[in-house]
């Protein structure tokens, strides 16, 4: 696997931020799951210097890759500001992915905000395998600027339950909300429930401890400053149950939250 | 790529050099730390283009590293914290080196302690061991008998450090000094009479960043080292000090090189082999790229062996 | 932009500050050598918005400066070796103090010398000029009577020199320290033990560069400055590390400052007042730019007074 | 004068590395004469840091100004990858000027290689001011592709004479010996004449020294590395007679040769 060139044949902004990359010549990433991401580094200078981690959000038969980014910081700014037609060097597929969508369990998908992509896509995926009724978006932000491409899922036929902290779209509230909700739903209805999420790791752990509860199998996909992506700088490290540390791009990002779960760092 | 491959080593260049008891088939190295141990870039790049491989820093034994977060950008460069979290000369015998003994090029092994002794039975173990070309010791590590103070900071306790691991390791070894010092002559001199066999420079520069935001340091452990092309001209200006002052060892330059042009200028300023750090992490193919471009250059230059190069920088 | 700027001054924001015995309207200076006498950006920005203004380094007679080429870029940053060209003391009080002396905002004037005979008269005679507000002690020089060590590397020859100058200088009194040092901390008490009122951190970086094609340094002596956001972390640090340490004099931080997140970065690690430099090539406006912004950013994050966010750092 | 942001709306490759760069936006450089130079500065990161020097080809009423780059470094790679309509901060007008052109008087201007920009905006302002039948472009580069432009030159109605090192256009060798032909040829006419250039300093220095030998006034403009372009940096100083060091941003970079040919730097 090498960095390879990729075209960016479209930048859609989203409003609020948010943006989606089309890359075009990403034939190579065609086997990518849900939860996987790449490693992008625009054609510039030495700053930024690192590459940046996004999510895969879709990968079509043509090689056409699509990653959905929120400007926050410096490589986010030269992103958005990059126009068609510009050369993207691509690494990935990366990391582990979510678990493969089934027709006997309901899978809760939990994305907040910028977490979307790895949900968004594995509704895609559960739709394509003819799950999709048995998969829920629950999709929160802090408001209607921070809920995009809801079209999208719902032309996929999965479920959709978008909160807002400022009422603004959807219900008002948390999704952790909207989460114990629909748990409490499926357990009197008796199905068997998985919980997987994306999004801050706030929200992750809350969530976690959610599933904790109740006792539901819950995967979820954390966030770290990342240096190299590949298992290298260790820079990634966080916290787990089963070794002292794991690496969110080598043994991640998506974890057992059972691993990660409240763990004391190691002193 | 396999094409450009095979046109470097048929290359009418010779890069094969001789450096620090070591004999390399090119000059171009992995920086310890930013390389983990080799095996990691199995599927990334092509190992045997390699000169040589520098491994993670060993410790006698394991280490699990420090607090998270553990790096962050900075203007062209990174700061880290990872803690010399490492497998242990152990763990390294057992699980690492029988694949870095195949991988088809040079292997040296970084290696330190928290107090002389410490330094002296890493450093004896690891030489002792098949398939090890040499050492190199990274002096950056505070002594905790010296109430923390770096080792390496100190031209008497370095030369004494250095005596002591000569003295027990009987492969080529290495010393590479901490750029956090007002003269790295003096520090150069002192591996140099205590018999080191040559000298790595430049280690990270200590450094600081915070984030505005939730007003805390953006690294657990406050301050961490500086790496990549922001410390570049501090690194070369080293190494030109160390090369001019005649310190009779052969310099391993390292700091923010990204390519053949950035490697060229360490030879010049009196590096004989390079170190690529950070770069790895930017494109893990980085240091295969660099041998092709570097090979490549020479040609098109009409430069038929790389240590012409060396030192060979026009002053006046 | 005027509009911008008055809200600047009418936000519901206190910017002054007092530190080093001199009172700012607000804590963004420039820095020594990169806004030369002011007047050179009188039509480039607004010099009253400014909290000080830190002249080009003043030597008693007047210095032509270095060979060329002087300057080139970096990653992120620049090396320079201008060689403290100026127009010596009696050029400045009659060429460029008149004009400071109406600019609307402090003054101080960096001053140096290659003898201690020579920096004491300088400080002497700056200091009795009126209109002048503070003195900054450039101690990054060779001391020609000591072989060309820079005065400010040794905390015994530094505490020296700044009690000399201490002795004759009876206005505020700031010490601007190298960061070519394994101590900052050291030097920084040597200035505290012999009277210093403030101190000034970084100066720039002892660093190299080299034109591959030529083979030639890309700068005529060498030896250069590094400066700009490239050495930003290492001068966070070594705020960091002074203000950590106890040494009780107001830190004026220095390294790599473009914008408002900078100026807090800087004052978060201990700073009290900033001095922007290199930014002020890239930008002549830049720091009239970051007083507005900086108004802006702390009524946004509902801080009243600057003063708040001195040392304010969460650790641990 | 602050640095205002003019829009990308033109990025012409010219093959060869050379590219012209049309800025919208540039009202307050419509007083700007040829030799005068803007400093340009991307809207990327921190590297490149600084921003580039660039003599302005040409600015129209309509606040159009056009630049001539060619790609050497990290700063006109950046550049030639900037797609239109990207913002790019500019700085100027700057430095001095070009004389005025004149009826009585013939003007040799000699350009080299990417030091046409304000040989070009010379021969224009020649034409505007209807005595173009007075200047002659003499204009050398190694080869064709350093020869760029010749069909405007030509539309205003200047001389022109082509020198290439390879031959690969026009005459083959330096444009100094066009140089010596021209003004043997003006000699003998009796004309009286100046010569202007711009281009790599060591041609400047060659037809210094030939004008110095005719006694013929010559103007130059000159290169250094540049931080800020406005005088403060004291970075671009060269050796001068008049000074020990003149400034090329603010005593130039348009200098009477007299005052910097052939200058031993001061010890
Ligand atoms: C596995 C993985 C997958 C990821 N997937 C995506 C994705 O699909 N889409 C996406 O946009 N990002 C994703 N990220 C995050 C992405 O890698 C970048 O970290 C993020 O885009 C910010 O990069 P930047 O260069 O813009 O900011 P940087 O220049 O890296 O600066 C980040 C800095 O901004 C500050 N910061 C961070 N968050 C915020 C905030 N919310 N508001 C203000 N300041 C903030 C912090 O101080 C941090 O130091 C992913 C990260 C990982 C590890
Ligand atoms: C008054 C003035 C006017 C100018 N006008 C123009 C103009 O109209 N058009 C224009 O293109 N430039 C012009 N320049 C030069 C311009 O400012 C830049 O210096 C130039 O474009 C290179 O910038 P860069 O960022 O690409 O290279 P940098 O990143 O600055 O690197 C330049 C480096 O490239 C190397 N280098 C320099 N020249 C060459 C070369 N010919 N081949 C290989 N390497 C080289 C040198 O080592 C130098 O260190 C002008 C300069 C001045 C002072
Ligand atoms: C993440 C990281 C880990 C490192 N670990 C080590 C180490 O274990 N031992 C060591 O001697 N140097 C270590 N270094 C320093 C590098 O080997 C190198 O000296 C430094 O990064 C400068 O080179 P660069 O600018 O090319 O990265 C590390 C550097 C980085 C960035
Ligand atoms: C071109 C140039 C000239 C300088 N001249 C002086 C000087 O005369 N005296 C001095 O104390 N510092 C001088 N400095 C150092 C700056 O004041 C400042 O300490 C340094 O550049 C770091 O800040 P920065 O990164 O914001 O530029 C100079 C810096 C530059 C770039
Ligand atoms: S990002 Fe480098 S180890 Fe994970
Ligand atoms: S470029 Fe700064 S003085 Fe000329």
């Amino acid at each position: 696997m090498r960095y390879f060139d990729a075209r960016l044949d479209e930048n859609r902004s989203l409003g609020g931020g948010y943006f989606v990359l089309g890359l075009a010549g990403c034939e190579s990433l065609s086997a990518a799951k849900p939860g996987q991401f790449v490693m992008i580094r625009g054609d510039w200078q030495r700053d930024p210097l690192l590459p940046r981690a996004f999510s895969l959000m879709s990968i079509g038969p043509d090689g056409r890759a699509e990653v959905l980014a929120k400007t926050v910081g410096r490589g986010t700014q030269m992103l958005e500001r990059t126009l068609p037609g510009a050369t993207i060097h691509v690494l990935g597929p990366l990391g582990t992915a979510f678990p493969e969508p089934q027709a006997d369990v309901v899978d809760l998908l939990v994305a907040g905000g910028v977490g979307l992509p790895p949900m968004y896509m594995q509704a895609a995926w559960a739709a394509e395998r003819k799950v999709a009724a048995q998969s829920e978006v629950l999709y929160g932000g802090r408001g209607a600027a921070d809920i995009v491409l809801t079209e999208d899922m719902k032309a996929m036929g999965v479920g959709l339950h978008v909160t807002t902290e400022d009422g603004s779209v959807g219900t008002k509230g948390l999704v952790t909300v909207a989460l114990e909700e629909r748990l409490e739903v499926h357990r009197k209805a008796g199905r068997s429930v998985r919980v997987m999420g994306c999004g801050p790791n706030g929200m992750l752990w809350a969530i976690g401890r959610i599933a904790r509860e109740r006792e539901v199998p819950c995967f979820i996909s954390l966030e770290e400053q990342m240096a190299c992506g590949i298992g290298v700088c260790l820079g990634c490290a966080i916290p787990a149950r089963s070794r002292p540390f794991r690496y969110v791009c080598s043994n991640g990002p998506v974890f057992d939250a059972a691993d990660v779960l409240d763990v004391k760092p190691a002193p | 790529m396999s094409a450009t491959r095979t046109k470097t080593f048929e290359a009418p260049v010779k890069l094969a050099i001789e450096s620090g008891g070591v004999s390399f088939k090119n000059p171009i190295l992995t920086a310890s730390g930013t390389f983990g141990y080799a095996r990691e870039f199995e599927r990334l790049t092509d190992l045997s283009e390699l000169g040589g491989v520098v491994t993670k820093g060993i410790s006698p034994k394991p280490r699990f590293g420090n607090a998270t977060p553990r790096i962050c950008e900075t203007a062209s460069g990174m700061l880290n914290s990872i803690g010399l979290e490492n497998v242990g000369v152990e763990g390294f015998e057992k699980d690492k080196l029988p694949f870095l003994r195949q991988c088809g090029s040079r292997v040296l092994v970084n290696f330190f302690g928290t107090t002389v002794d410490e330094y002296v039975e890493c450093g004896a173990r690891l030489a002792a061991l098949d398939g090890v070309d040499a050492l190199e010791m990274n002096v950056s590590c505070p002594n905790i008998k010296a109430g923390g103070i770096e080792f390496g900071t100190d031209p008497r306790v370095l030369g004494e450090l250095v005596r002591a691991c000569r003295a027990v390791v009987k492969k080529p070894l290495w010393v590479k000094l901490t750029p956090n010092t007002a003269d790295i002559v003096a520090l150069a001199k002192a591996c140099a009479d205590n018999g080191a066999d040559a000298l790595s420079i430049i280690n990270t520069i200590s450094g600081m960043a915070i984030d505005a935001r939730t007003r805390r340091p953006k690294i657990a452990t406050i301050f961490g080292g500086l790496s990549g092309p922001a410390i570049k001209p501090i690194a070369l200006r080293m190494v030109y000090q160390v090369k001019r002052a005649g310190v009779p060892l052969p310099i391993s330059g390292i700091g923010g090189i990204q390519d053949a042009t950035d490697v060229i200028e360490f030879f010049l300023a009196g590096a004989s082999t390079v170190q690529v750090g950070t770069q790895s992490f930017v494109d893990p193919d980085a240091s295969g790229g660099i041998v092709r471009a570097l090979a490549a250059r020479l040609v098109a230059d009409g430069i038929t062996d790389v240590r012409e190069l060396v030192g060979a920088l026009r002053v006046g």
